[in-house]
């Protein structure tokens, strides 16, 4: 009897269990691919994934995506992508460079790339909509611009590479990068869950007609939105260049496209709306960072690294991104 | 309408659609001109813009075909990328000629097609995301066939010929007619064409949803082959990773937003190869003033194509107003119902 | 004498996850006969004629048609073999000609080789359109040259052919203009005559008693009853329908039973010389606790000025003013108290991906956000009260919107605006797609608020509707006033009809 | 807000499990004892990299360590850091660099985790001075010649014996590659050297400024800017940068001599007497014998006797084609394209002999690196 009794109950968690990830396969699917990472890794690699050193170091390389994609949450919850981000970013670190080397004041540096970032948000939220124009031609737009500004801003040097003496050690203690990790993702989450900000970023992206009904100066908040993510490639570019103290061509040029993946692999359904959620920046770009240190680890052969990092996106995105109403979705 | 409005109607509209690269032409001329270059016109002027121009065009309506079926496909660059370092590949080991190239890169581009089109029905991923996926795929696949050499294949001429002139002619006029007739001449281009006007009501009716996706697809994909031909005739391939191919057609894609803008006046595959035209005419003109490439060019670009953007977004309005006024002068009242019902 | 039956339905049970949509349905389709179908939003009306037309398939059943057993696999297939249906949301194509819409299921005739013969297909929509006695539609012309009413017409070109044994109408008729449905009448009364066959999907009970031979009466997924002609003559029918329907008395408080159209001095919206799109020099004032009504044909102007009235449009003299400020765009219409109920449901006014909460505190964001933050446990108070309020079905307030019925849908747009606490709400078309049960509780939730004061602005194209709640009814033609009635028991429909034609 | 506790709850479970497991697996692991050695190279794949990986290959045991190979960026020096990280992660002590990217950030991190750096193909031209002094750099061995005048000369000399009249020059731009200037300088003072006691009509023309391609190939319009030339000599990579355009402006009938290698067929089927390429060069992959031995005896703890004070750059010699009967020694023999260990200049044994707990000495090694010609090539 009391056997029976326990299996009936055991039987019931397990249905509840069934039917809760049922509801929620892409939050469960994308949090299963970063637990599936670790356990694979962690196998594969003889643990050396847990190693102090090698945690210190993907804490390192995942505090950019992190902070960046926490920002880019607001840009892709209405539906929108930026794919000017990288160019931006290398643009940031040059000019932080210069201004550094010049004035040896970091303070005055950030504070110049903060107002380019607020500037470059206000241009990618008004302008397009000014313009009549999608707003990925807006950052198609920024992206070439600053592209080729980056490109004269190191020419101009008489050098491939711009670097800098300033000591930076202090943004690569732990610490520090936890400290700020937390609080970018806190004062987000905060934002994203409790304000008017994240509330109309989201209804934007399921409904923008409705939302507009709803009171909401639209255009108003894409400006603010995109600022909220300028003021995170602000503070992502800053460890990037604390990272090595130096800036080139080439810098920060894929991070578009790694913070679009991040975020997809974090289960943020590229149409913005309701289910972007600040787990799909944090779980997102930690699997990402996760992929390119564990293979290495594990001593995948580098032609092979890329094969099966699209096979584990697309085993990802399928539970997580999979339509289920009858008509194909686009 | 009579025979001779027709005439001129026609004319108007081609003259509207030549208009654009006309217009290019002779600013570009104006300005080298001025910069005291005298080499603007020239036989290599002529072979390079329309060697350009045809791969320009192949590849922006392998996009536009996808687009204007409602579609947006990321997986387009690494496809043609992929097809043609092993239709390339296969042809230098087998010592093949050109046919066989294109036969081969055709071929691949149609089973990659089809390979991305089944994935994307039978997952039900919406398609960016499963197209990006794809094409993370493919780029991976660079690295691992043929020992990640790529294609390099530009130097042998017996394989080569479709990416020069006056070859080049016949993939060009294959893959507009293939677009022509597909779109507007055959069952499934029309369902697709309904298909991408209400994709509910059109499934509602009867169309075959994933039927006409992979059919569409395998046109893509064929169109896609003959991109790969000529990209790989005139260009050494790499490989590739993490969404470079996508850079490779957002590269293209210019094109094919203006291309549907002037295409407006005549038929949209006609005004994509006059974009085409017209943006190689700007291209080449900035080689010969030496802002070809790096950061000069890239900045030019980006404010000829945001400007051209705005222009054409505004267009509408622009023309309103100019109905407005002219209205205002006529006194004529336009009987039309509002936009709202 | 009984007529040949023509299409039979057995025991068809329709799921659609744990829920049952059809629970073991017989159903027949005799000849000559309109047969009405009728009952409450998810009663499974619109689930057992697409199953009949092909639209999706039962989960167990069986049908005969014809004596044969039938199962369409596609609409399409339905059609060709002379069952067809008619839609209630706009079915047509935009950015396509009219021909190809006509044809779009069936290009394959007009093909060789999978080569489309164009000018042959353009030929026959124009033949179909003519015989038709549409033949002002062009079948060579972009389809979105038209008007909502004419691409009901094409669909119903699209739809009926010689062929045609039985002819399933959803609810297509509210929205067509008095025009369009007269012609639809006919076309169904034709087919009766031709020894056809026609379902026809109503909320409209009078157009049901008007137009139908027999009525059956549908109530979650099982049939309750079926009336002849005779039974729905007998005075007393209407009512006793709706007992069927709903299953419980719905008694007569339907509409409001008051005339009295008092209401205070003070002015909630004024419409100042207002013009936009081709409305001209249009005034008004709504005072408070008055229910002021709009109707006319659809396209006759009525839905700009409730959109005038929110800002949404832009004027070009005039303005709207509350409480002496000027109405420029939905951010001050909701600041001033005013709230918009849209007619577009599901494009506008709700966020069908969001969840109730969501949804119903939206417009309320604002107010509730206190230095940037904003109180999930008052969101959720506030949710409560409302979903309280209108007895919104949901498990949840977290359940998603786009699982909800039409009628509580429709109940979350409305919450939308109580939960704000805004005084004046323009309604348009606020039972449109609402079952009768949600129905009554609407007119009972506006004549609430009549009562507390609110200023009402009902857009409707129903006039029952209109003559049943408004305090004056303003009749719009072509985008000028042609008529206006005050409330009283005497007021008819065929009063207004005249300023409205 | 219960809800989100207890995600975080399972989260940390998770990872709580997964450091556990992982350290206790890093107790049990090891690698038997061998040297860990990270290779970052600047390609994935291709010739270069099969024959470097043959080449480590076969010295792993002789040598008792192990190769660990990456890719580096050539654009993004954060993730060249990030790569070495994850290589000293992985236990490598030492470090083969191929690029000049964010070279003071990955020294100073080498530094923290004790690990040593050695350069391949890369003279470190940006940072060198900044880190010759640093202990754990060990030096560099330079892609062929750090500086370009030889082999400008050696070039103008081969266009004056073959009777080439109107030049054309292409270059890299200077803040990327200058030691290119002197290449472009040598070579300019040469042939103005010759065109001083040439006859009139055999005067050699050559292109005034250089034109500089930025890592993109060749314009179409240069062939109409320069109409008339019967050579160029292309000082960038001109097998991928210069050639294409060349063939698809229809200008092959032009020669070309240039640096670089490609094992593609259909190039090299365009190279030698009557053909576009006259000149094709590339570097010995034994010269990672430089840095591999120097990390070594870092590592091991031994020094040479004429070790230098700060950490070198070291040119390395190359295989320069010139002629078909040299493609044809160099595509038989060579390890560059049999990809066979055997076909190496260096075995094993040898490269064992030159380490300094064996008796090597600097000299020796520096000699050994320099000293592998197409000459040499032809008397293996």
């Amino acid at each position: 009897m009391e056997e029976i009794k326990k299996e009936s109950k055991f039987k019931k968690i397990l249905s509840a269990v069934t039917t809760y990830i049922r509801g929620h396969v892409s939050d469960v699917a994308s949090y299963a691919g970063l637990v599936l990472c670790l356990i694979v890794f962690t196998i594969t690699s003889n643990g050396r994934l847990w190693s102090t050193y090698n945690v210190s170091v993907l804490l390192e390389s995942v505090c950019v995506y992190m902070i960046v994609s926490l920002g880019a949450l607001f840009v892709y919850a209405m539906g929108y992508m930026d794919i000017s981000v990288g160019a931006q970013m290398g643009v940031y670190c040059l000019l932080m460079i210069f201004i550094i080397n010049a004035t040896g004041s970091l303070l005055l540096g950030f504070f110049v790339m903060l107002v380019l970032t607020l500037l470059c948000g206000a241009f990618n939220g008004a302008v397009a909509v000014w313009l009549k124009l999608p707003s990925i031609v807006t950052s198609l737009f920024l992206m070439f611009l600053f592209g080729g500004i980056q490109y004269l801003m190191v020419e101009s040097t008489g050098s491939s590479i711009v670097s800098t003496d300033y000591d930076f050690s202090i943004f690569l203690e732990p610490w520090v990068i936890i400290l700020s990790i937390v609080v970018v993702a806190g004062v987000v989450f905060y934002l994203f869950n409790y304000t008017k900000l994240g509330k109309y970023t989201r209804g934007i992206g399921a409904n923008e007609l409705t939302t507009a009904q709803c009171g909401v100066n639209t255009t108003k908040w894409k400006v603010i939105a995109y600022m909220a993510f300028g003021v995170c490639v602000a503070i992502g570019s800053l460890f990037l260049l604390a990272r090595t103290g130096s800036a080139g061509k080439g810098t920060a040029s894929s991070y578009a496209m790694d913070v679009m993946l991040a975020l997809i692999l974090g289960g943020m359904p590229l149409s913005g709306g309701m289910k972007a959620k600040v787990r799909c920046a944090l779980v997102g770009s930690f699997t990402y960072s996760l992929l390119s240190n564990g293979l290495i680890l594990s001593g995948v052969d580098t032609t092979l690294v890329y094969f099966i990092k699209a096979i584990i996106f697309m085993i990802v995105v399928i539970l997580s991104c999979r339509d289920r109403s009858g008509l194909l979705p686009r | 309408m009579s025979m001779k409005s027709k005439i001129v109607n026609v004319l108007k509209r081609t003259g509207l659609t030549l208009a654009f690269p006309a217009l290019i032409f002779v600013v570009m001329l104006i300005i080298t001109l001025a910069n005291g270059i005298n080499y603007y016109v020239s036989g290599i002027m002529v072979r390079q813009v329309v060697t350009d121009a045809t791969l320009t065009t192949i590849i922006a309506l392998a996009i536009y075909l996808q687009f204007k079926n409602g579609r947006f496909d990321f997986s387009g660059g690494a496809t043609m990328i992929l097809s043609a370092i092993i239709a390339g590949n296969i042809t230098l080991q087998a010592g093949g000629n050109s046919v066989m190239f294109m036969v081969l890169s055709v071929l691949f581009a149609v089973v990659f097609s089809v390979l991305t089109a089944s994935v994307y029905i039978a997952s039900k991923v919406p398609v960016i995301i499963c197209t990006i996926g794809m094409t993370l795929l493919y780029e991976s696949l660079t690295y691992v066939l043929f020992d990640a050499e790529g294609l390099s294949i530009i130097s042998r001429v017996d394989m080569v010929l479709f990416g020069r002139v006056p070859y080049i002619f016949i993939p060009l006029v294959i893959v507009l007619a293939l677009f022509i007739f597909f779109t507007y001449f055959t069952t499934e281009g029309r369902r697709a064409k309904l298909l991408s006007g209400n994709q509910k009501v059109a499934v509602s009716i009867g169309i075959r949803e994933n039927k006409n996706v992979l059919i569409t697809y395998i046109v893509c994909g064929v169109i896609l082959g003959f991109g790969a031909l000529v990209y790989g005739s005139q260009q050494i391939i790499t490989t590739q990773s993490n969404l470079s191919t996508s850079s490779i057609l957002f590269s293209y894609i210019v094109p094919v937003f203006i291309g549907m803008f002037i295409g407006k006046a005549s038929v949209d595959a006609v005004g994509v190869v006059a974009a085409a035209v017209g943006m190689e005419f700007l291209n080449y003109g900035l080689d010969c003033l030496g802002v070809g490439a790096g950061g000069y060019q890239q900045i030019i670009f980006g404010m000829f194509m945001l400007a051209f953007y705005a222009f054409s977004a505004q267009a509408g309005n622009i023309k309103k107003l100019l109905n407005k006024v002219v209205a205002k002068f006529t006194k004529q009242e336009k009987k039309e119902l509002p936009d709202v019902r | 004498m009984e007529n040949e039956t023509i299409l039979v339905c057995k025991n068809i049970v329709k799921r659609f996850g744990p829920v049952n949509a059809l629970n073991g349905v017989d159903f027949e389709v005799r000849r000559g006969e309109i047969r009405g179908l009728i009952g409450e939003n998810g009663s499974g009306k619109s689930t057992l004629t697409s199953i009949m037309a092909g639209m999706q398939k039962a989960t167990s059943g069986t049908m005969e048609y014809k004596g044969k057993p039938w199962n369409p696999s596609t609409m399409e297939q339905a059609q060709e073999q002379g069952v067809c249906m008619i839609l209630q949301e706009s079915n047509t194509v935009r950015g396509c000609t009219v021909a190809e819409n006509i044809f779009a299921g069936q290009i394959s005739k007009f093909s060789k080789f999978g080569v489309v013969n164009m000018k042959k297909m353009t030929e026959e929509a124009q033949k179909l359109l003519d015989s038709f006695g549409v033949g002002r539609i062009r079948a060579a012309d972009l389809i979105d040259r038209y008007t909502f009413e004419d691409r009901k017409m094409i669909e119903i070109v699209r739809s009926v052919s010689a062929d045609t044994e039985i002819l399933v109408v959803d609810e297509t008729t509210t929205a067509l203009s008095f025009d369009a449905r007269e012609l639809f009448y006919k076309l169904m009364k034709r087919l009766a005559e031709q020894n056809k066959a026609v379902i026809f999907i109503s909320h409209d009970m009078n157009e049901i008693l008007e137009q139908c031979t027999h009525l059956t009466v549908l109530r979650d997924g099982d049939i309750i009853g079926h009336l002849t002609g005779e039974e729905m003559r007998q005075p007393g029918a209407p009512e006793k329908i709706r007992y069927m329907m709903v299953g419980r008395e719905i008694g007569d408080a339907y509409y409001r039973s008051d005339y009295d159209t008092s209401h205070e001095e003070e002015v909630a919206l004024e419409f100042q010389d207002v013009s936009v799109g081709e409305i001209k020099h249009f005034n008004l004032k709504l005072h408070k606790g008055e229910i002021v009504g709009f109707g006319g044909l659809s396209g006759c102007g009525m839905r700009l000025i409730g959109r005038a009235g929110f800002g949404l449009e832009k004027l070009t003299s005039g303005s709207v003013l509350r409480n002496g400020k000027k109405i420029k765009d939905p951010l001050t219409a909701i600041r001033s108290g005013i709230g918009y109920v849209s007619k577009d449901r599901d494009t506008e006014a709700l966020i069908l991906s969001a969840s109730i909460a969501d949804n119903i505190t939206f417009p309320s964001l604002d107010a509730l956000s206190k230095f940037t933050f904003i109180d999930p446990r008052k969101e959720k108070k506030l949710v409560k009260r409302e979903v309280d309020r209108y007895l919104i079905k949901c498990n949840t307030p977290r359940q998603l919107v786009s699982t909800l019925s039409g009628g509580n849908k429709q109940k979350v747009s409305f919450a939308k605006w109580t939960a704000k606490g805004s005084s004046v709400i323009i309604m348009d078309c606020p039972t449109r797609g609402v079952d009768i049960g949600v129905k009554q509780a609407m007119y009972a939730f506006i004549a609430q608020m009549k009562k507390e004061g609110k200023a009402i602005l009902l857009i409707s194209e129903e006039l029952s509707e209109l003559i049943g709640m408004a305090d004056k009814i303003i009749i719009l033609k072509d985008f000028a006033v042609s008529g206006e009635f005050m409330r009283s028991p005497d007021l008819q429909e065929t009063d207004i009809i005249g300023s409205m034609i | 807000m219960r809800k989100f506790f207890k995600k975080v709850l399972l989260f940390v479970t998770v990872m709580a499990l997964c450091v556990g497991i992982g350290t206790s697996m890093v107790a049990c692991g090891g690698d038997g004892g061998k040297v860990l050695i990270g290779v970052g190279l600047y390609q994935d794949a291709g010739p270069a990299v099969t024959a470097t990986k043959a080449f480590l290959g076969g010295l792993e045991d002789e040598l008792n360590c192990k190769f660990e190979y990456t890719t580096l960026s050539q654009t993004d020096e954060a993730a060249n850091k990030t790569t070495v990280q994850t290589l000293i992660s992985k236990g490598c002590k030492g470090i083969i660099l191929t690029m000049d990217l964010g070279m003071s950030s990955i020294i100073a991190e080498c530094e923290k985790a004790g690990v040593y750096i050695g350069g391949y193909l890369s003279d470190y031209e940006t940072t060198l001075d900044s880190i010759k002094d640093n202990d754990n750099f060990v030096g560099t061995v330079v892609d062929g010649a750090y500086r370009g005048t030889a082999w400008g000369e050696h070039i103008a000399a081969r266009v004056i014996a073959e009777g080439y009249k109107n030049i054309g020059m292409i270059k890299f731009p200077a803040f990327a590659f200058p030691h290119q200037n002197e290449m472009d300088t040598a070579f300019r003072a040469k042939i103005a050297e010759y065109n001083e006691t040439a006859a009139d009509g055999d005067k050699i023309t050559v292109q005034a400024t250089t034109t500089e391609l930025n890592f993109s190939t060749l314009e179409a319009s240069y062939f109409s800017e320069n109409p008339d030339l019967d050579a160029i000599f292309a000082m960038c990579a001109g097998v991928d940068f210069v050639y294409p355009t060349m063939v698809s402006a229809g200008k092959t009938g032009i020669k070309l001599y240039t640096a670089g290698f490609t094992t593609s067929e259909s190039t090299l089927a365009d190279f030698g007497e009557g053909k576009c390429i006259q000149e094709l060069v590339f570097s010995n992959v034994e010269a990672i014998t430089y840095p591999v031995v120097m990390l070594l005896n870092k590592i091991s703890g031994n020094e040479f006797a004429d070790n230098p004070a700060q950490a070198e750059r070291v040119d390395s010699s190359q295989i320069i084609i010139e002629n078909s009967a040299d493609l044809e020694l160099v595509r038989t023999k060579s390890i560059y394209c049999t990809g066979k260990l055997e076909d190496a200049f260096l075995s094993a044994a040898d490269v064992k002999a030159l380490l300094a707990e064996n008796g090597g000495t600097y000299a020796k090694l520096v000699e050994t690196v320099q000293s592998m010609t197409i000459d040499d090539l032809a008397a293996l």
